[in-house]
């Protein structure tokens, strides 16, 4: 036991006596399988740098046999397979980025300017300290960081499948509450049948690659389906063509619902242009001299729907918007007469058809907002109280 | 301005024409910005196909098609994958029997995005919230004896440079730490001074936020925050009927 | 049929057109362009940060630029560009700039042949004085070349797909070449930058999507990089937070922020002369408010007695 | 069983990318790079039946001359000559040539002095040659005294669209080099007329556009800010408090003004920002997996 303790002493005063240069090598955790990080502990003196290299494990040159260039920079080619991962003078560590799969040696070595026996400045190299053996990236299969949203992800997905079961036995006496914009989409259609005036569909600014577009166009099959039944036109603009393509698709579906295919035009689903702007003034001009009686701007919408809604104002349509885009919510508010706000955009279609998927979503988003809720004020009093970061537990990762 | 060809000059006055037709919209309808507002559309829509061409078919489809006829790596191949689906589309397009292979393209691209989306959402916009609700609400003055260069930094009436400047008096000794410290410091030029004036107050100010105590402002303001959150949160629920009364009230506040 | 009962100022009122407005806010932007008020013009905080951080950039650091725009916020956004490059270019840094936006190129390249192939502000510029460096010389701004001093990227269709592209792999996002063909490998000042991290800084120009939000939620947390920003005004509110939030070192939103950093470069420019129109046209839009009030009063009372 | 089939496609697809976010495999990620390559590939693709889409609208409306079928004209006219200025006609015949071609005579010239000579078919071009400021041929040809050593010369023109023409050229004391090589005008996005319409058409509607934002907003404003209700009364003061706080004067009208408008939109204006964006997040989950589950179909279309 003695023996060893000395022994232990022995080499931290070894270690003290000459600052001794230390070289570790890891795999990142989480990591894709490129990364790895290599850390020292001496920095170099004034004037001189860092100078790390790497070579793979199979290539077997001996350690040391590279010289430095005159300008290191890293990823450079130093003498047979070695090449430079890093050169500075400020840090103690740094990731390298490398072959997956594959082991690397590092070595690390403090430069120091010298002159050559030429005259030209080259490095004069310490002793390199090498990692005794290969290291390889490690490619992670889960990545711990993310668990929290996977939990939410997970939680939403199973009460989906669970509620659903409930809802679809007694979808009548589901309780949820009124939103003046969705009861007035079916006021409103009727109102554009006596008027004998279209009803103008716009699916949004961005995108079919926007949950907001998809979910604009999931609320455009029940509208249309309605204005099917109410026997009047309805006229879809749409900023980008696959999101035309799908709105035509979806347009026929509702017609085919109400068992009107025959009165399905499908030229009133339009690609007007993706241009932001371009895009508001055509769909001012249908506004303008088609004179539609209602409307619906449902979608992501950004500097343009003011543009949009004011000109509605002029030829005194009703209209109802609904964007989660948050800087255009005073707008829409400004201009329309009814404005669903974020979440409910996403709840329009279960007010429309009551389905009981739809409702099921409505009800399971309120479940996990509960759930949300408790989290907050519970990582408010943890933090507050006693300094416990409840966030930093849930989502390490990020900001 | 170096002079420029006859046939900008003409450009110039083209554009603003088209500038004035559009301005007319505001008086109301009319022909010239009918003209300006088409041709905008129609230049738009060339503009767009040239520069999706250029930009995406061209690296992404026909040279890789062409690297792979021309014996590159098998992944070259791959870019047939988008055409078969493209294909797909125009034939849902053109013939309505066939309508149903089209389908496949837009299955792919919707559920593709719906998922990518779905953690884009998760992370950025839920999680992200979620973080930043849950801060600690007690918040502390921040005391210019012991604060480092960052902790200065976002204080009102601080920069960079005055708070390397505090830290460096701080070294020196001869520093007097509190707001009124800061503001009279010596080697502050008249500039920073002048905005570390502009920032000072006992209630929101520097004086408040600086010292050793609690910053009682940024804890009510916090307070009110959570609480604006919660009922912000339960204003919306869907199984709530208690906005029934402002339902009524907000229809008319935005009706006109 | 009696004649209808002469209209009470208050109903004419009640249908008051609202194009007197537009004539209203037609002269609030006019006028002060001829007469100029010159009111004062004082530095928010955020606007200094990002002001500071650019000037603490050293001769020789590289720069990414994003410039994600069309010619529709050219007002708000080509004042900040014309400072920043100017202060980046009188202090020798390099820029790799590259765009998210298919409107943007032509827009870009123009800003290019106008403000980085020529200088800003050379020598006896009127009304501008350089400021000194370390060893007191006065710097200028001078004719960048292309290639050497700044490269121009292009553009790459995908909005926010690019960016991540960026964070993770630069150079294959660009196909390993700049937007003239020139392979990025020949270029000095691209040589150890395959990522968005390899950058000393960031300078995000956005007028909206995609832009800073999507390269704050992206690449800045994953990549830890040091970002100041541009915007307009509308979303100045959506990015403050990432300000407050430390992830941002600095953001100037809107015209009038381009006004005050055009101030602290020391070249006033467009944006400085057209703080007086959002001066203005503020207050008619203010008088707009007080006005639709009156009336709704007015018209409610009359309704009330009647 | 049509509607099966894409249904299951759309299920893999979403599941992966649902997982892809979960799992940092280097595999996974290139995976994920090439899916959304093919749908950037298919939304250009889309371009093509956008087009077609076009002309459906609108050619009826021209026969049928409907009400503004001139204007449509226009619209189909302006989309199909942006198009084909659009494409690089130039380099169907191969690409153009960039590199200048220099001849060099030896011991032409007296002194330690060079000569650079110009001569191009683009009469107006500008050269630099070397550090030298940009200077205009004289009709295609101009000469220029440089001192000895390495010159990078540059041909090029004025206006945006056309190539430019670079060479090096290394030169000893007395010689004199003939240069010769001229821009050509390029077609595509970047060519010269493209960038003409770019400039002169596209960019003024587009800007012109945003402008009428400035008036609409002011009589948004006029007609919506009217207190009716407490609630409208809210939103009236906090709208002017923080129009005045974030004009640029209001700094100098009073030092609290800004302060007040940053709390509010610091803490009433974020508490209801933040609720928002959570609440849609949590509609946003709930959708995306609707669609990727297969419990929504409409998208795939009627049977």
């Amino acid at each position: 036991m003695r023996l060893a303790i000395a022994t232990l002493i022995l080499c931290a005063l070894a270690g003290a006596a000459r600052a001794e240069q230390t070289l570790k090598v890891e795999a990142l955790p989480n990591d894709n399988g490129k990364h790895l990080k290599v850390s020292w502990t001496e920095t170099p003196a004034v004037g001189a740098i860092t100078i790390v290299v790497r070579k793979r494990e199979q290539a077997n040159m001996a350690l040391g046999q590279w010289t430095a260039p005159e300008k290191p920079a890293a990823g450079a080619d130093v003498g047979e397979g070695w090449t430079i991962a890093y050169a500075g003078d400020s840090d103690t560590s740094f990731t390298d980025e490398v072959e997956p799969e594959t082991a690397y040696i590092y070595e690390v070595v403090t430069a120091t300017k010298a002159v050559g026996p030429d005259g030209k400045p080259t490095w004069e190299l310490s002793p390199g300290v090498a990692s005794d053996r290969g290291v390889a990236p490690e490619a992670a299969l889960f990545n711990t960081d993310n668990w929290f949203y996977l939990a939410v992800i997970g939680f939403t997905g199973i009460a989906f499948f669970l509620y659903l079961g409930y809802a679809r036995r007694n979808a009548k006496n589901i309780f949820i509450r009124r939103i003046p914009g969705v009861d007035a989409i079916e006021d409103a259609i009727g109102r554009s049948t006596e008027m004998g005036r279209p009803v103008l569909y716009v699916t949004g600014i961005e995108e079919i690659v926007d949950i907001q577009t998809i979910a604009s166009l999931l609320i455009l099959g029940p509208v249309a389906e309605l204005t099917a039944e109410y026997d009047t036109e309805i006229k879809v603009a749409n900023t980008y063509p696959m999101t035309m393509i799908v709105a035509e698709e979806i347009v026929r579906q509702g017609y085919a619902n109400a068992g009107r295919l025959d009165a399905h035009k499908p030229e009133n689903v339009m690609f007007l242009t993706s241009e932001q702007f371009a895009f508001a003034a055509a769909v001012n001009g249908m506004i303008l001299r088609d004179r539609p009686a209602v409307n619906i701007y449902f979608g992501r919408f950004f500097a343009e729907s003011l543009l949009l809604a004011e000109t509605g104002f002029l030829t005194g349509a009703v209209q109802i918007a609904g964007t989660c885009e948050f800087t255009q919510l005073p707008f829409f508010i400004a201009a329309c007469d009814y404005t669903l706000l974020g979440e409910e955009l996403y709840a329009v279609g279960a007010y429309l058809s009551r389905e009981p998927t739809l409702l099921t979503q409505l009800k399971v988003g309120d479940m996990l907002k509960l759930i949300i809720m408790i989290l907050i004020v519970v990582g408010v009093v943890a933090a507050t109280v006693d300094g416990f970061k409840l966030a930093d537990v849930l989502m390490p990762g990020g900001e | 301005m170096t002079e420029l060809y006859f046939i900008d000059v003409v450009g110039a006055w083209i554009g603003i024409f088209l500038t004035l037709c559009i301005l007319s919209f505001l008086y109301k309808d009319n022909p010239f910005y009918k003209f300006a507002e088409h041709l905008f559309v129609g230049v738009s829509i060339g503009y767009l196909v040239s520069q999706q061409y250029y930009n995406v078919m061209r690296p992404k489809l026909v040279d890789e098609l062409a690297a792979g006829f021309g014996g590159g790596a098998w992944t070259h191949w791959l870019a047939l994958v988008p055409l078969v689906l493209f294909l797909a589309m125009v034939v849902k397009t053109v013939s309505r029997k066939f309508a149903w292979v089209g389908r496949y393209p837009l299955a792919f691209v919707v559920a593709l995005f719906a998922g990518l989306q779905i953690n884009a959402v998760a992370q950025a916009e839920l999680g992200a919230q979620i973080k930043r609700a849950m801060k600690d609400i007690d918040t502390k003055q921040v005391d210019l004896q012991t604060a480092s260069v960052a902790r200065l930094t976002p204080l009102p009436g601080f920069t960079p440079a005055i708070a390397e400047k505090v830290v460096a008096a701080r070294d020196a000794g001869a520093f007097v730490p509190t707001a009124e410290g800061v503001q009279a410091l010596p080697s502050l030029t008249d500039a920073e001074r002048g905005i570390v004036a502009d920032n000072r107050g006992t209630v929101k100010g520097l004086d408040a936020q600086t010292g050793k105590g609690r910053y009682w402002f940024g804890i009510v303001s916090n307070i009110l925050l959570l609480l604006g959150t919660l009922t912000s949160l339960l204003y919306f629920y869907f199984s709530l009927a208690t906005r029934a009364w402002s339902a009524r009230s907000r229809g008319s506040a935005c009706g006109s | 049929m009696a004649a209808p009962e002469p209209k009470h100022w208050t109903e004419k009122l009640q249908s008051f057109d609202r194009r007197w407005i537009f004539l209203a806010m037609g002269f609030a932007i006019v006028l002060p362009l001829l007469f100029p008020i010159n009111l004062p013009i004082k530095p928010s905080p955020m606007v200094q940060a990002g002001f500071y951080t650019v000037e603490a950039l050293q001769p020789g650091d590289v720069v990414f630029v994003s410039v994600d725009l069309e010619p529709a916020s050219t007002p708000e956004l080509e004042p900040y560009f014309r400072s920043v490059m100017l202060q980046l270019k009188r202090k020798n840094v390099k820029l790799v700039i590259a765009t998210t936006w298919y409107a943007a190129p032509p827009l870009v390249e123009r800003w290019i042949r106008e403000m980085i192939e020529n200088p800003i502000a050379p020598e006896g510029t009127p009304g501008y004085t350089a400021p000194l460096d370390a060893d007191g010389k006065p710097m200028y701004d001078r004719a960048y070349k292309k290639n050497e001093d700044y490269v121009w990227l292009g553009f790459r269709e995908g909005k926010a797909a690019v960016i991540s592209g960026l964070g993770s792999d630069l150079r294959g996002t660009f196909d390993n070449r700049a937007a003239d063909g020139t392979p990025l490998d020949a270029i000095p000042i691209m040589n150890g930058k395959k990522q968005l991290k390899d950058f000393k800084l960031l300078v995000l120009i956005s007028a909206g999507f995609p832009g800073i939000k999507e390269y704050v939620q992206q690449v800045q947390s994953r990549y830890n990089l040091r970002m100041v920003g541009a915007t307009t005004a509308v979303s100045t509110t959506d990015l403050a937070p990432y300000y407050q939030a430390g992830q941002l070192l600095g953001l100037s939103g809107g015209l009038a922020a381009a006004a005050e950093y055009e101030t602290m470069v020391g070249k006033p420019g467009l944006a400085t002369q057209a703080a007086d129109v959002l001066n203005v046209s503020h207050l008619v839009v203010i008088l707009a408010i007080v006005f639709g009030n009156f009336i709704f009063f007015v018209g409610r009372r009359r309704k009330a007695r009647r | 069983m049509k509607k099966q089939l894409p249904l299951l496609l759309g299920l893999i697809v979403g599941f992966f990318a649902v997982i892809e976010f979960y799992v940092p495999h280097y595999y996974v990620g290139t995976v994920k790079n090439h899916l959304i390559e093919w749908t950037l590939v298919l939304a250009a693709g889309a371009y093509v039946i956008g087009a077609i889409n076009i002309l459906q609208v609108n050619l009826p409306k021209v026969r049928r001359r409907a009400p503004d079928w001139e204007y449509k004209i226009v619209l189909i006219v302006g989309a199909v000559a942006m198009a084909l200025i659009g494409i690089k006609w130039h380099t169907f015949g191969g690409e153009p040539n960039l590199a200048i071609t220099s001849t060099i005579t030896k011991g032409a010239v007296a002194g330690d002095v060079a000569v650079v000579e110009v001569s191009s078919d683009e009469l107006d071009a500008l050269v630099n040659v070397g550090p030298t400021m940009a200077r205009p041929l004289q009709s295609g040809a101009g000469s220029f005294e440089v001192p000895p050593g390495k010159h990078s010369i540059k041909l090029y023109m004025k206006a945006a669209g056309y190539t430019e023409v670079t060479g090096e050229v290394e030169l000893a004391a007395g010689d004199r080099v003939v240069v010769t090589g001229s821009p050509t005008m390029q077609w595509g996005p970047s060519g010269r007329v493209f960038v003409w319409m770019y400039d002169h058409v596209f960019a003024p509607c587009n800007a012109t556009m945003f402008a009428l934002l400035a008036f609409f907003v002011a009589s948004a404003a006029f007609r919506a800010f009217r207190a009716r209700n407490a609630e409208a009364l809210l939103l009236l003061v906090a709208a002017i408090v923080i129009l005045i706080g974030r004009a640029p004067m209001g700094r100098s009208i009073h030092p609290l003004l800004p302060e007040v408008s940053d709390w509010i939109l610091d803490i009433p204006n974020n508490a209801g920002r933040r609720a928002i964006m959570m609440g849609a997040a949590i509609g946003a989950i709930a959708t995306g997996l609707r669609v990727i589950l297969g419990l929504e179909r409409s998208h795939l279309g009627s049977d």
